[in-house]
């Protein structure tokens, strides 16, 4: 019982995890109909404005290390804790929550510029090419970031105060050994928050409004005199914004190199497909049942009689998925069928 | 004979295509490209490029899984190595005979969706057999080492013909060992024999056909045709193409390994044949010479090696030449691969072929149309 | 007489949810003729097209060409049957050429649904090109036949859209409007191409806005409203039938 | 254009000769290597210098690690060619080197990117050898890869000193002629590993194995296994985990509720990282079970998975090859030497791939022949020491060195950004030794 209900934990949590990945991508992809091979980069870059901002917090004097005598080796004390002491420490053990801060402007500029300099000239060029030079600037966004911070990953842990496990079990009254990560219950949170968030705006704002228009029909949305494109430059922007939070806060549970964004790349294509292509609302339901059913097909249990099932489960429920429902979960027709 | 038959400018095509596939240990000699190993891989390559614009060409339906055919061809040559004889003819028709059989139930599943969903149907199929000949595959597949011919293997025909291994097993072409020059005519010349049937394809009412479903599925389900089988023979001639270029790679290297199934596999195809061009008959070929040489000779330069090449220059600029062009060779060959994406695609609309036929066509721009029924070369 | 009906429609009712389309259409196509569908905006021409050739599947009711039942059918089944339409926005294939545009439903006639040759080539394809060369020089497209579709004009479109149908020599052609969005001379031109090969004995069943056209081509005429057959006959009974003209021009006159 | 000046020579040039335009008669022969008792590939006795092919990932999750190997190749060959400090050539006992090249002549290299993919990693080798004319190819970062390339050396008759492989079979059932390991492997690090496991948690214990589902993964599962059940330690449950699966959450869960006392981690590389960090913040750190603490342990660290996994390597254990902070004459002067050339200390992959450049070139020196069968005679049963760690041997059966395992443990304190592991023991080599049969494999012969 209680190995079931942490799964299902562990399944919301990658679940939020996807759905945040595939939200982004679904706006851009599902919507302004680009096939962003790109979007994997802009979660990565979220990622690297913690890690930024990380290097910014600890920027060091240096101070030889007199132990070792084979070459100059220095220790490191961070400027912040030789000005602030104290306080100093804690904004450093605080760096991936305040990063967000960061992460809005920085993500949101990132993908303005993207759009207006580059997507925006692809709008009407083929699917094929839109793959190309998306994928050819995922390409340049990693080995920039590679030839700055190297190839291995870089801890950037949640604050101490949120670094161990809570104890639910003893919460609710279940067994002591219900424990689940502070982090990973606030990632969830956080998850849940972003995606209301995003709905609310599409769904309240006269601004969400005409993009819903937009995306379903572009043509007449443009022949009543409002200028879709701008907007679609701003949705573009939020899920780049998206991704980028998405990005930061999965730091902690995954320490980020300059990969981490082709690793989700396929799985966030996925994740929208199952969805269904144009549905918001399918990205966010395809991430969680994936989500879940992962975490339940890695239980010894399960594996013990389908041998390597965890290896293969989240396509083969997209292929299932695809087989009985055309367009995914909640899919609308025509939308990138040709 | 009829079977070869081609229109006048078809034949200069084609010849034009072998000499400059025959003689590339000669043209490429000096960028450096002119060493078995490299040409074996473009001709082995542009193999799969030339299949998978067959599919993704013509009737526009993108694969995102066609490694999986490429792996297929391997395992399958390098397990007919094993099994029955080192000679490389039955390993590559069952390598390719299988990958068709796969390529049959796969496109057939797939083939019931359109648009991304094809795509990812296809994509999710790749990626299942790639992590299961990965991990629970082993016994098949050798997992992370890869599949291997060893000597001991039981080769039952060689055995029934008293054909005697020495040394390490190599794959022959009747004693004609199928390493360094040898292997690679033999994959220019079936790669040749591709390029024609590719062209005779594009050049049929069948090719026409599929092109016509690209254009407008639906006005051709009107206008009287099952679509279904026309595309299931694409997927399928296609899935063979790579499961041949698959098995050509395991008779020049009988080692199969599962990464070659890896989405990023299946990925580099559709590169090649974007970079190169959709739909044109060399555009493939071009994508795949140009990303293989990128990804082999790119990074293998070292500082040293830059030093060496700008030495001519004066000490000052030398250093400066070398600093500048450092971060795009060596280990930033992927920098100068993404950048060459967005340029390419940015400045050639259409890719390669199509977008110097543009540039070329706007220059004089009277352009005469094409008097050839059929896709252009 | 009943053995020169090509297509029988009986008792054919179409709901789309709550709404009731075609109620009941009853409707008899003869051999050789021209016969139109006429009828106001909605009332439901296109859905009985649909329905003829597989696009729509109807809540009940059956649809027989030449005696065999073809509801459930799929598109292509229809056409091979012999039954090809002209769609009323242009359906062509944009990327190829105006004469591959009409090799293809050529191809289709003589190869069936279905065949695999990869290995002929098309530029031996004499007789295919013959036809479509042929059908070309009636619609007057065959100067500008080597020039891509997609960048035709809306009436050029809508010719070679004719000009597809045609060169199938289907039994039963159904035509969408096959003259709107055509200029007075355009359309002139179209009528007089059908008109001249009505003798070929291709049966036609026209549905049309333009009454000009209609009373010139049709030899009979059915008038469809709020998804019933409300008259039928040739052109001159139609013509003074105040039923008709009651749905036609409602109370404004 | 072209990156080596040198020209393709020895079989390559011969093969273009005959079978430049396809015309050859050459049923028969055999047409890859063109080799007799005097000629072998890429024969460097007529040039002026010697090449040698440094193959190391470049791209992908172990481009640090590569970046690493090259620059140990760069100072090793610098070393050979007279340059620099001279670092281990000084220290190396007995050693044949001179410090002019190898035999006299000037050594050069071509490097390539494995990409840590056996396809890629195997025509970078090609390249190297094919084109570049390179005599000896080394590097790479995973067993699959060092596999592959050492087999594709063995056909090509061109000596394969492998760089960081850590699974049995490298030396043990995919063991090669032409093949050789400095570097320790899966059953030396349970055999280091036990007595240390055994002092320090005792006999009774509950372990659970978080296995990566590959070759590398289940020989590491098997050999500490083995180790672990020999001190009485119970096998909870031995779980495969997907490789490259980033979130390892689920897989950690099931932990908790397990009864083990200890969590086994069969990762490397992003893997290890990835689980480790996500195991500590599931609180297995700092839990108790069955009365004990709860302890994690990680049988293969190195230095930059070290880095990578922060503060959550603290006091947990492993075995590496090499440390930095050893004090031995050998491993001073190569830390200073590469030290003094890039800033900072050389990673255990730098050293197992200086030390094999070294060892090499030694080789040569000592058969007076670049031929490679007179080479592996030379490598084969050679005694060393001086290279950091301790008294050495490459048996002569399997071409695995026997040296010292070191058992370490993740700093608590660290002094430095470097000072990640505190070596524990240096676990002497007769405890770690182990008859070269029991994983079968075959060398085959040097033609």
């Amino acid at each position: 019982m209680d190995a079931i209900l942490l799964q299902i934990l562990n399944g919301l949590d990658k679940g939020g995890a996807y759905a945040l990945i595939a939200l982004g991508l679904t706006l851009v992809f599902g919507t302004l109909g680009v096939v962003n091979f790109a979007h994997g980069a802009l979660f990565m870059l979220g990622a690297f404005c913690a890690v930024t901002f990380q290097k910014i917090m600890t920027f060091s004097k240096q101070v030889k290390d007199e132990s070792i005598t084979f070459f100059d080796a220095y220790k490191e004390i961070p400027y912040l804790e030789i000005w602030f002491g104290e306080t100093g420490t804690m904004l450093i053990d605080w760096v991936v929550p305040l990063s967000i801060l960061l992460a809005i402007p920085v993500m949101l500029l990132i993908g303005l510029i993207m759009e207006r300099g580059l997507i925006q000239y692809f709008y009407k060029r083929s699917h094929a090419e839109q793959i190309l030079v998306t994928f050819g600037l995922a390409i340049v966004i990693q080995e920039i970031i590679k030839s700055f911070f190297g190839a291995n990953p870089i801890p950037t842990p949640a604050p101490e105060i949120v670094a161990g496990s809570a104890n639910i079990g003893a919460l609710f009254g279940l067994s002591d050994s219900v424990v689940y990560p502070y982090w990973r219950l606030i990632y969830l949170a956080f998850a849940f928050v972003v995606i209301g968030a995003v709905f609310a705006f599409l769904q309240f704002t006269t601004f969400g409004m005409v993009v819903r228009a937009g995306m379903a029909d572009r043509e007449t949305v443009s022949l009543l005199g409002i200028n879709v494109e701008r907007r679609f430059t701003i949705v573009f922007g939020i899920a780049a914004v998206v991704a980028g939070l998405a990005g930061v806060m999965y730091t902690p549970i995954l320490p980020p190199d300059y990969h981490i964004g082709m690793d989700f790349l396929v799985l966030s294509f996925v994740v929208v497909v199952v969805g269904g292509m144009g549905s918001l609302a399918g990205a966010v339901a395809a991430g969680f049942l994936l989500g879940i059913l992962q975490s339940f097909a890695s239980m010894n249990e399960i594996k013990a009689i389908f041998p390597g099932i965890d290896q293969i489960i989240i396509y083969l429920v997209a292929v299932v998925i695809l087989l009985t429902r055309p367009r995914g979960l909640l899919g609308r027709k025509g939308v990138m069928e040709d | 004979m009829k079977i070869f038959k081609l229109s006048r400018n078809d034949t200069i095509l084609m010849l034009g295509f072998a000499i400059a596939i025959l003689l590339m240990p000669i043209w490429l000699q000096p960028i450096g490209a002119a060493y078995p190993d490299l040409l074996q891989k473009f001709a082995i390559f542009g193999l799969f490029a030339i299949g998978f614009n067959i599919l993704f060409g013509l009737t526009g339906y993108l694969s995102f899984g066609h490694a999986v055919f490429l792996g297929i061809g391997s395992y399958t040559t390098v397990w007919t190595f094993k099994l029955l004889s080192m000679n490389v003819v039955p390993a590559v028709i069952f390598g390719t005979l299988l990958a068709g059989l796969f390529a049959v139930v796969i496109g057939y599943v797939s083939l019931r969706r359109t648009g991304i969903y094809f795509s990812i149907l296809t994509l999710a199929f790749a990626q299942m057999s790639y992590n299961l000949a990965y991990s629970v595959l082993t016994p098949i597949t050798n997992g992370e080492t890869g599949l291997r011919v060893l000597r001991d293997d039981p080769r039952v025909l060689d055995g029934l013909f008293g054909v005697v291994q020495e040394g390490s097993p190599v794959g022959n072409f009747f004693g004609i060992n199928m390493q360094g020059y040898p292997g690679f005519y033999f994959c220019a010349v079936v790669l040749i024999i591709g390029f024609f049937i590719s062209l005779r394809i594009f050049r049929s009412p069948f090719g026409l056909k599929l092109t016509a479903i690209k254009s407008n599925q639906n006005r051709m389900r009107y206008t009287g045709f099952n679509t279904r089988p026309y595309l299931l023979w694409a997927f399928v001639i296609s899935g063979m193409y790579a499961g041949m270029a698959g098995s050509l790679m395991a008779v020049t290297d009988p080692l199969a390994g599962a990464e070659r199934m890896q989405w990023t596999a299946s990925g580099e195809v559709v590169l090649m044949t974007i970079l190169g061009g959709v739909g044109t008959l060399i555009g493939p070929m071009l994508g795949a010479l140009l990303i293989k040489y990128f990804e082999n000779i790119f990074s293998a330069f070292n500082e040293s090696a830059l030093h060496d090449m700008f030495s001519f220059l004066p000490s000052l600029l030398e250093n400066l030449m070398v600093t500048v062009v450092h971060p795009f060779v060596g280990d930033g060959w992927h920098l100068t691969l993404g950048t060459l994406f967005m340029v390419i695609v940015i400045f050639l609309p259409g890719g390669l072929v199509e977008g110097v036929t543009r540039l070329f066509k706007r220059r004089k721009s009277d352009g005469v149309s094409a008097k050839n029924p059929g896709p252009e070369s | 007489m009943a053995e020169n009906i090509v297509l029988n429609i009986q008792n054919v009712d179409k709901t789309f949810g709550g709404l009731q389309a075609l109620s009941n259409v009853n409707l008899q196509i003869e051999e050789g003729k021209i016969h139109a569908i006429i009828g106001p905006n909605g009332a439901g021409k296109s859905t009985l097209l649909n329905v003829c050739i597989g696009r729509l599947e109807p809540t009940s009711g059956t649809v027989r060409f030449d005696g065999e039942i073809i509801t459930g059918k799929t598109p292509y089944e229809i056409n091979q049957a012999g039954v090809a339409r002209v769609f009323q926005t242009p359906e062509i294939f944009p990327e190829l050429t105006i004469l591959e545009n009409v090799m293809i439903p050529a191809l289709a006639k003589r190869d069936g649904a279905f065949s695999f040759n990869p290995f002929k080539l098309m530029s031996d394809e004499t007789d295919i090109l013959k036809e479509a060369e042929h059908v070309l020089e009636d619609m007057g497209l065959i100067d500008q036949m080597h020039d891509h579709s997609g960048s035709m004009s809306r009436g050029d479109k809508r010719r070679l859209e004719l000009a597809m149908g045609l060169v199938q020599r289907p039994r039963l052609l159904l035509l969408d409007e096959p003259t709107a969005g055509m200029s007075r001379a355009d359309t002139n031109a179209t009528i007089e191409t059908l008109i001249r090969i009505k003798e070929r004995g291709m049966t036609k069943v026209i549905i049309e806005h333009d009454m000009h056209v209609v009373f010139s081509l049709a030899d009979k005429i059915s008038v469809l409203a709020q998804g019933a057959i409300i008259a039928e006959g040739v052109p001159d009974e139609i013509r003074g039938n105040p039923k008709v003209q009651e749905a036609y021009l409602g109370g404004a006159h | 254009m072209s990156i080596k000046v040198s020209q393709p020579n020895g079989w390559t040039r011969r093969s273009v000769l005959k079978t430049g335009l396809g015309t050859a008669a050459m049923a028969g022969a055999p047409m890859f290597f063109v080799r007799n008792a005097h000629a072998f590939t890429n024969d460097p006795s007529n040039g002026s210098s010697v090449i040698l092919g440094f193959n190391v990932p470049q791209t992908g999750a172990y481009a640090d690690e590569g970046a690493d190997e090259l620059r140990a190749y760069q100072l090793a060959v610098k070393h050979l060619n007279g340059e620099g400090d001279g670092g281990m050539m000084n220290t190396m006992k007995p050693s044949s080197l001179k410090g002019n090249g190898i035999l006299g002549k000037k050594v050069e290299y071509v490097t390539g990117d494995t990409q840590t993919k056996s396809d890629a990693a195997r025509a970078s080798a090609k390249r190297m050898i094919e084109k570049d004319g390179a005599i000896m190819i080394t590097g790479g970062s995973s067993s699959g890869v060092a596999v592959a390339v050492q087999s594709l050396c063995q056909e090509a008759g061109v000596v394969f000193m492998a760089g960081l492989t850590h699974s049995n079979d490298t030396t043990g059932k995919d063991k090669r002629k032409y093949g050789f390991r400095h570097f320790f492997n899966a059953y030396m690090s349970g055999a280091a590993l036990g007595p240390v496991l055994e002092k320090e948690f005792g006999n009774d214990r509950q372990a659970y194995h978080l296995t990566a589902d590959y070759t590398w993964g289940w020989t590491q599962e098997e050999s500490i296994k083995n180790t672990t059940e020999g001190l009485g330690w119970k096998t909870n449950a031995a779980v495969r985990t997907p490789l490259g699966a980033g979130d390892f959450s689920q897989y950690i869960t099931p932990v908790l509720n397990s009864g083990a006392d200890v969590l086994i981690l069969n990762h490397y590389g992003k893997d290890m990282i990835n689980s480790l960090t996500q195991s500590v913040q599931f609180g297995l750190r700092d839990k108790q079970v069955n009365d004990k603490d709860f302890k994690i342990v990680v049988p293969l660290f190195s230095r930059l998975m070290a880095q990578g996994a922060g503060e959550n390597i603290k006091g947990i254990f492993g075995t590496t090859n090499w440390n930095w902070s050893l004090t031995d004459e050998g491993s001073q002067a190569f830390v200073k030497s590469f030290g003094a050339e890039y800033g900072f200390p050389p990673s255990q992959a730098a050293h197992t791939c200086y030390v094999q450049t070294l060892l090499y070139a030694n080789a040569i020196e000592v058969a007076g022949t670049f031929n490679p069968c007179g080479v592996i005679e030379a490598l084969e049963g050679f005694k060393f020491d001086g290279m950091g760690n301790g008294a050495t041997e490459y048996r002569a059966e399997d071409h695995q060195c026997f040296k010292d395992v070191l058992v370490v443990r993740g700093n608590e304190n660290p002094s430095s950004q470097f000072d990640l592991l505190e070596v524990v023991q240096q676990v002497p080599r007769s405890q770690v030794e182990y008859d070269a049969a029991i994983f079968g494999g075959e060398l085959g012969a040097c033609a």
